[in-house]
């Protein structure tokens, strides 16, 4: 054991030794020690660097609000994480941590520069050079500010760990497990409540883990932690969850919670989740938040060796770690005190305590001075020596007038400071919870909530231990059940809670504040804050966005209300005219990795396939997105690429039969006496002349007239109409359908249900697919005239019940086969077997290249939201005699039928050969150079091999009275010549699909 | 996410709501009868209110219901929800408790 | 006439925690309260009706997705058809509307004494029997997919999902049971 | 009123004395009884309209009046992104616009905006994406916007941490690459320009709400009441983002508007990792690295109306997983701050840059989720319409009248998704 180490005491285990390293260099500490107390009991007191002046730091804390020991945790090649706060960080056998920051090394960083340079380098520098010459910002001056900046190094490996979620509600949820969370906890479990209790640290007890002086109920405060614990444990009802911060309130008593499960692991288990987000709906919400100890403004107050009186007891009390051999106390209450007494009982000479007070009479001075302990009071501090580790502090005696009376220098390696506490509203602030300004703890307080909550102990300004633990009793039971009034109560006393505090800058009398540190991550200084307001930074948001006080990796947990303090001071206004900036979720950093979840690969959407989906797979297919969906979008064979399969698919349709999966196809059963009004007030179309059995092709628009979906529509009885959708519309159109039906229409007799999944849609285009279904249908005629284009009929296909449609998207003859879903591969299976050698499976790219070459268009790829019926050449579906239909009124606006809108037309390449790139331009005139003037632009295009030569579909102003004439497709190369032409290039007379 | 009360299930989470956007706006019975402005104004004039907003939800993942409520944009905070069809509620006769959707 | 196929429904695998269900008879069947009543002598169903609850009786069940809307869950034989036509038969001209989607969704069980727990894994709902009682159902969200979640026992769920969703909720419910500490 | 000169040289210079005789950058001004013009709202684009009224029109009696502090509503909070490659014509040449003044607004300002072409790349991941981008491509060609098509291994090489594996569930299938765009500092674009207009007599006005408009007998815009009082003025330019809604209705001027919430985030600041801007539209998230060091990450709205300046968890989760998909290295970054904007959006999410109904009323408003992208182009082309009382050519598009003649210019629609 090192000399820092004391012998025996706190919540560490000196048996159990954890090897651990630090910049490559091996050390020893203990289970139950973090990092820093590690690193301390090894006498390392240098972590880190400053964010901008590369000043050497050592930690401040013990806790979540650390702003200088920030390190890189690396567990192997994938698993490294930046910025972890060492005081946070559970040390565990073979731990490997890196300071950040720093170049060559942590003990001499050529960055330091930037320190001596500080004059040049004030608050928002920044915003004043860098300017000249033009340009210069992004080559020259951004990339050398940006390799400053920064802190840790990201990772540059996938991370290979897992992270759970889950949703969780309760009646109470209490965050903060010290001894008001505790109190709380136990009362509303008394109450029968469900509850759940969170602390961020790996035990629950919070202050109390650190205090040894507290009794409770005539024995030691860990005693009443333990048995509050056994009994919380034993309860059914409460989820006890250490490792956790309640890091977001969101609305509606949601909290979101991070749960660290495997961090603090030497090995941790394969596959167990690294963390695990919760989010919590609570009935109530109990927050015990603690309160975090502020540290005083005071030159050189950031060496190595400067930390926050509270955590250096902590470090002594709850991890057996002296912090120095020789302290000094700065502070201006009594609590601090304590810290004085426990490191000197423990060995460590107190060389002086600095009261900022004109007195100091309380119990706990009076113990120190008892204890042999100077104690000067009126004092101040004028700065502090030492390199890499304090070594001096000058102490000065103020004379009441302004003046220093006497000055002195005290030999140290550690100055403790306190400055009293600072509530945690975070969680209370973020809930949007309204705070109040409280003078004599100097501190804001929560005043009104917002959501049904409340906050106990040191977070809403009780300091004092038994009236911490009365709070939570109280504060748990009414939580619960509703009504005041408590069942338990106990007695309790611990040191300190006097609440007195101190803001701002100590007075120096005329000294100077250089290096008087605000926030210590991102080196604001006092002088910053005072060059803010002298700019005319008067807000707090500005003064913090100007300095950036507050936004380091903290978000000003240790600085923010000395900022205020002393924002307020120079512009002479009470604190709380200032305004205090937003507490923003989240109140730790946390893990991009917990939101996202699960969510990762397949697992990110869900994968859609449709049950004939792993035959294409055996067969080779190359799938494509569409939607959820996955879609097979050709069928290479040996050593094809898409042209050359797609071509011989398209060739294979037109000669013969083609099988194509369209099970993807939206469907909904539109069904009840009103089923064809309900259809004739939405779609373009008249229904009302659909004859059963008799099949539509059905325009849907948005009521703003532009073209939303199409489809299909089969009408399989007076009451029963099958609509076709697009792949990915079908949800978004059941929804609007769902919207119509329900909110402008409830008086009709209809219902909708989706069917997509329900059926397995085959189709079988081609010359030969008659021949090839016949025989494999029963009860249905598929002949030519019982069976004519667009319609439909019920039988069974392969003996399954299902019905075949006459319908073609290809501009053949052809059939799509409906069956149930479980059987689709079986019929599958038994048509593509039966075809032989005539039949030929196609995608997605075959399909659209047939349709294209009949000039159908595809919603949301020949239009865009912007492009009507009559646009798209669709006029004639319009049912001309209806009074209304979605649209409809939007059609009759003036520019809805402006000669020169946008309308659908073929081109052709006058070359024959060119084949036009989709997205390409559309110019009347050529040789233009930019900015053109362009009258449109190439929908689809691809090369037909059964017409031999390529086509393409555009949308081009006026098309429809361009046709014949020449218009250019301005490319990088130059200009393409091309023919507008009807945009039905294949069977214009279509007596092919008629067959 | 909000804790929102389907006026069928009661309260769910907001995950299972889509949102439909301002309430008791009715489709023209005619609306070849509107000149292009006043076309215009049902299509697209919305209040936008800062304030206690009448606004339409659907329990899209549960019972799959429309239903209207009254939401206070500037606290999220829901005063009621109701049927469609229902008449506007007046919200202050139900003073809403923080935090909690009825 | 052609030898019928044999039916494929999607591959599932059971865990100790999860099973699938036999393919089945389904059907989303629209009424109001009359033609509810009239079909009762049909269908077990509950005339009055509560939200959220499930009405089982024997092997079928009717399970309240919605106002007026249910979903009749029979055996797969003998078949959709013939539950429809005796449901037919019997509400008569009273408005309604019956669609067949046995095949459009899937079934399976989660079970044993983590199942509340790992639906919560991506179910936002409470789960509590208190909140969630034996006999309720409902639509509600899995994560990214649409479930309808009904409580048979205690530790029992009954999830039924589109067909092409089921291979995502068994793939995700078996990462979040795999982060269980307790189910390993 | 004459701006004290920001220049490196000017800085060493105050060094030596302790940076004591920096003066504020504008003036604290009580606002006077009357103005020529009066803007509403102290963000960038009202800011950057005080300053081109003054600058370009000689307008210089102008007051901007701000409810908070300038810049803390959108201007504060967005994710800085900055480019022009749309796809109508229109909207390529009002952000092309800006992008032209951005390359030049910290010379001109005298106030370094750190503008920073890093080049903005938008990825595609299935065939309709494909088709989309390459529309876009051809048409920002032709209109002398640059926009490059990159396969996924030219896009890998851009982006180092981009995953483009197989093994995602939406692959990248190629991207479109904008180099000029890039990215620039949000506070310094208003102070910037606060500072300018403020030397050119501009007063700016913080904690002035307005409360009320008072109109003529002929109906023409006459005054502000406001919390410090009333305000003559006999031009109003409105530029109040999510609180135009509330502020033309005191004129009873109603606007196609819906203001909805829109979360960003930034991670921990680290070494530099990530060279430029990436967006996708398909899995919905975009992000970057500020000059800091912290990724800087937004997505889409949240679903619902609100004015709170907060958004829901769940949006959080689905941006993140977004970014983790694309980018797993960043799986163990960790979230530092998150925060919410209010964004107005027009039915077809173009803005509006026009004269409002009301005689002497202007609106700029309507920017939806790309309001910061504009800012000096809109500023510029809104200084003009409310000087001359009639739109530059380049906003004369975006009026509101074109909802009721169906005249949108639908860029989000344009990309709808279907098949």
């Amino acid at each position: 054991m090192s000399v820092w180490r004391t012998p025996g005491g706190g919540r560490i285990d000196r048996t159990q030794r954890r090897k651990f390293r630090f910049d490559g260099r091996d050390y020893q500490g203990v289970a139950g020690d973090t990092l820093a107390s590690a690193l301390l009991a090894n006498g390392v007191h240098l972590v880190g660097r400053s964010f901008k002046y590369h000043r050497p730091r050592g930690l401040l804390s013990a806790g979540a609000e650390e702003p200088n020991g920030l390190v890189t945790v690396r567990r192997d090649a994938a698993r490294v994480t930046p910025n972890l706060r060492a005081t946070q960080v559970e040390l565990y056998e073979g731990l490997d941590a890196l300071s950040q920051n720093r170049w060559p090394s942590l003990q001499f960083d050529v960055g330091r520069i930037n320190d001596w340079l500080s004059p040049l380098f004030p608050a928002g520098f920044y915003y004043k050079t860098f300017m000249w010459p033009k340009g210069a910002w992004k080559s020259l001056y951004e990339p050398v500010i940006r390799r400053a900046a920064g802190l840790g190094v990201a990772p540059t490996e996938p991370d290979p760990d897992r992270y759970a979620q889950c949703y969780a509600h309760c009646d109470v949820l209490v965050a903060g497990g010290g001894a008001a969370g505790l109190a709380a906890a136990l009362a509303a479990a008394d109450e029968g409540a469900r509850v759940i209790l969170c602390d961020e640290q790996n035990e629950f007890g919070g202050a109390l883990l650190s205090d040894p002086q507290a009794t409770i109920n005539g024995a030691g405060g860990q005693a009443w932690v333990d048995q509050a614990l056994a009994e919380l444990s034993a309860n059914p009802r409460v989820t006890l969850l250490a490792r956790t911060t309640a890091f977001g309130y969101f609305p509606h008593n949601l909290l979101g919670l991070n749960e660290r499960l495997t961090d603090h692991l030497s090995a941790p288990p394969a596959g167990r989740a690294r963390e695990r987000l919760w989010q919590v709906r609570a009935r109530s919400v109990v927050l015990a938040t603690g309160a975090i100890e502020r540290p005083v403004v005071f030159p050189g107050n950031d060496r190595p060796g400067i930390l926050l009186a509270g955590a250096a007891r902590t470090f002594l009390n709850r991890y057996g770690v002296r912090v120095g051999t020789r302290a000094v106390l700065v502070t201006a209450g009594d609590d601090a005190y304590q810290a004085a007494l426990d490191l000197h009982a423990a060995g460590v000479s107190i060389a002086a305590v600095a009261d900022l007070r004109p007195q100091a009479e309380g119990a706990l001075p009076t113990a120190a001075r008892r204890a042999g302990i100077e104690v000067l009071t009126s004092a101040t501090v004028l700065g502090t020596l030492g390199g890499l580790r304090v070594n001096e502090i000058v102490l000065g005696e103020l004379d009441g007038t302004g003046g220093v009376r006497r000055k002195r220098t005290v030999r140290c390696d550690a100055v403790l400071m306190s400055g009293g506490y600072t509530p945690s509203v975070h969680l209370f602030s973020q809930s949007r919870g309204k705070l109040a300004w409280n003078e004599p703890l100097q501190a804001f307080l929560p005043d009104r909530s917002a959501e049904r909550e409340r906050s106990v102990g040191a977070c809403r300004g009780i300091y004092d231990l038994a009236g911490v633990i009365d709070d939570g009793f109280a504060a748990g039971a009414e939580a619960a059940s509703g009504r005041s009034g408590r069942r338990r109560s106990v007695s309790a006393h611990s040191a300190g809670g006097d609440g007195s505090a101190f803001l701002g800058a100590v007075p120096l009398a005329g000294a100077s504040s250089d290096k008087s540190f605000v926030d210590w991550q991102h080196d604001v200084t006092v002088k910053d804050l005072l060059l803010a307001t002298r700019e005319g930074f008067r807000s707090i948001e500005h003064v913090k966005r100007f300095t950036t006080t507050g936004m380091a990796t903290d978000q000003g947990k240790t600085s923010n209300l000395n900022a205020l303090s002393i924002v307020a001071g120079a512009l002479e206004v009470p604190i709380p005219q200032v305004g205090l900036t937003s507490f923003r979720m989240p109140y730790t950093p946390t893990t991009f990795g917990s939101f996202a979840g699960a969510s990762r690969g397949d697992l990110f959407d869900p994968v859609r396939k449709t049950p004939m989906h792993d035959w294409a797979a055996t067969e080779g297919a190359v799938f494509e997105d569409v939607g959820l969906w996955k879609r097979a979008r050709y069928f290479p064979r040996g050593g094809e690429g898409m042209h050359e399969a797609v071509a011989r698919e398209c060739l294979a349709v037109r000669s013969a039969c083609g099988i194509f999966d369209a099970s993807t196809l939206g469907k909904i059963e539109v069904v009840g006496a009103d089923a064809a009004e309900f259809l004739n007030r939405l779609y373009v179309n008249n229904w009302s002349n659909l004859a059963v059995g008799r099949c539509r092709y059905g325009i849907l628009c948005r009521e703003d007239g532009f073209v939303y979906d199409d489809g299909v529509v089969a009408r399989l009885a007076p009451d029963r109409f099958h609509v076709t959708t697009t792949t990915g519309g079908a949800a978004r159109v059941l929804a609007m359908m769902e919207d119509y039906r329900q909110t402008e229409w409830p008086e009709l007799a209809v219902w909708l249900a989706s069917t997509t999944e329900q059926w397995a849609v085959i189709a079988v285009q081609g010359p030969k697919s008659r021949d090839l279904l016949q025989g494999l249908v029963e009860d249905i005629d598929i002949g030519a005239a019982a069976l004519p284009h667009m319609s439909v009929a019920h039988g069974r296909i392969c003996g399954v019940p299902g019905m075949v449609m006459r319908v073609s998207f290809s501009g053949e003859l052809g059939f799509e086969v409906n069956v149930p879903a479980d059987y689709g591969l079986g019929v599958w299976r038994a048509i593509h077997a039966r075809g032989e050698k005539d039949i030929t499976p196609y995608g997605t790219e075959t399909m659209h290249v047939l349709r294209a070459e009949k000039g159908y268009i595809i919603v949301g790829q020949d239009t865009d939201g912007t492009v009507t019926p009559d646009d798209a050449g669709l006029a004639w579906a319009i049912g001309k005699s209806k009074a209304d239909f979605v649209g409809k009124r939007s059609l009759q606006r003036a520019s809805m039928h402006a000669p020169m809108r946008k309308q659908l037309v073929g081109l052709k390449s006058r070359d024959g050969r060119t084949i036009l790139e989709e997205g390409a331009q559309v110019a009347e005139i050529p040789g233009q150079k930019p900015p053109m003037r362009l009258i449109g632009h190439v929908s689809s295009s691809y090369y037909s091999a059964c017409l031999a030569h390529p086509i393409a579909l555009a949308l081009v102003a006026g098309g429809r009275a361009r046709m014949g004439t020449t218009l250019y497709v301005p490319m990088p190369g130059g200009d393409i010549e091309v023919e507008v032409v009807p945009p039905v290039f294949y069977d214009p007379s279509g007596a092919r699909i008629h067959a | 996410m909000l804790l929102i009360s389907c006026p069928y299930c009661g309260d769910r989470p907001e995950i299972e709501f889509t949102y439909g956007g301002q309430a008791h706006l009715v489709r023209p019975a005619d609306p070849s009868a509107l000149d292009d402005q006043q076309w215009a104004e049902y299509l697209y004039m919305r209040t936008n209110t800062k304030g206690v907003h009448a606004e339409r939800w659907r329990h899209a993942r549960g019972c799959g219901r429309f239903f209207n409520a009254l939401r206070d944009t500037t606290t999220d905070r829901f005063a009621a929800t109701y049927k469609i069809g229902a008449a506007r509620p007046d919200p202050a006769a139900s003073e809403p408790t923080p935090g909690t959707a009825r | 006439m052609l030898e019928p196929l044999a039916r494929i429904p999607p591959a599932f695998s059971s865990t100790s925690w999860m099973n699938p269900l036999p393919p089945a008879t389904r059907l989303l069947f629209f009424a109001d309260r009359a033609a509810r009543a009239a079909a009762a002598g049909a269908f077990p169903m509950p005339v009055t009706e509560e939200a959220c609850r499930a009405h089982a009786d024997g092997a079928r069940a009717c399970l309240w997705l919605g106002p007026d809307e249910y979903l009749l869950l029979a055996p797969a034989e003998p078949g959709a058809a013939r539950v429809q036509a005796a449901l037919t038969a019997a509400v008569g001209p009273l408005p309604h509307a019956l669609v067949d989607i046995s095949h459009r969704q899937v079934a399976f069980e989660i079970h044993g004494p983590l199942a509340a727990q790992i639906l919560n894994g991506a179910c936002a709902l409470d789960l509590d029997p208190a909140g969630f009682p034996v006999g309720m159902c409902t639509r509600t969200a899995l994560a990214k997919a649409d479930v309808v979640l009904w409580r048979t026992e205690v530790h029992r769920f009954h999830v039924e999902v589109w067909r092409s969703f089921s291979p995502y909720v068994t793939a995700l419910l078996t990462e979040i049971a795999g982060a269980l500490p307790a189910a390993h | 009123m004459s701006k004290q000169t920001f220049s490196g040289l000017a800085l060493i210079r105050r060094a030596l004395t302790g940076h004591r005789d920096w003066r504020p950058q504008w003036r604290k001004a009580a606002p006077k009884p009357a103005y020529d013009a009066v803007i509403v709202g102290g963000g960038g684009h009202g800011l950057g309209a005080a300053y081109y009224l003054a600058r370009e029109h000689g307008i210089t009696n102008v007051a901007v009046l701000e409810k908070g502090w300038i810049g803390g509503g959108n201007t504060g909070r967005n994710t800085t992104i900055i480019r022009s490659n749309y796809l109508f014509d229109e909207s390529a040449a009002l952000y092309d616009h800006s992008v032209k003044l951005w390359e030049n607004l910290s010379q001109e300002l005298n106030y370094n905006v750190m503008f920073s072409p890093r080049g903005v790349m938008m990825l595609a991941h299935t065939v309709h994406d494909i088709q989309v981008f390459k529309r876009h491509v051809h048409a920002n060609r032709c209109n002398g916007v640059d926009n490059e098509w990159l396969e996924p291994e030219e896009a890998k090489a851009f982006c180092p941490p981009l995953n483009i594996e197989g093994n995602m569930r939406y692959p990248v299938l190629g991207a479109a690459l904008q180099r000029r765009g890039g990215t620039a500092r949000h506070d310094a674009v208003a102070w910037g320009y606060a500072r300018a207009a403020d030397a050119l007599g501009v007063d700016i006005i913080e904690n002035c709400e307005v409360l009320g408009i008072r109109r003529d007998a002929a109906g023409r815009v006459e005054a502000l009441e406001t919390t410090r009082g009333v305000i003559r003025a006999g031009r109003v330019g409105v530029s109040a983002a999510g609180n135009t809604s509330a502020v033309l209705g005191l004129a009873g001027v109603r606007l196609p508007l819906e203001s909805y919430p829109l979360q960003a985030l930034v991670s921990e600041p680290v070494k530099p990792i990530f060279p430029c801007v990436v967006m996708s539209n398909t899995i919905h998230a975009y992000i970057s690295q500020s000059d800091k060091g912290e990724l800087v990450i937004g997505a889409g709205t949240d679903a619902y109306t609100s004015y709170t300046q907060r958004g829901a968890l769940h949006i959080n989760t689905h941006t993140l997983d977004a970014i983790c998909e694309l980018f797993p290295t960043f799986r163990r970054m960790r979230m530092m701050r998150n925060w919410g904007g209010i964004v107005d959006v027009t039915p077809d999410r173009s803005p509006i840059i026009a004269k409002t109904p009301v005689p002497g009323l202007y609106v700029n408003c309507g920017w939806g989720t790309g309001g910061f992208k504009a800012t000096p182009g809109a500023a510029h082309v809104f200084a003009w319409t409310i000087a001359r009382d009639e739109p530059h050519p380049i906003n004369a598009p975006f009026t509101i009248e074109r909802f009721r003649d169906g005249h949108l210019i639908d860029e989000a629609a344009a990309a709808a998704v279907a098949h």
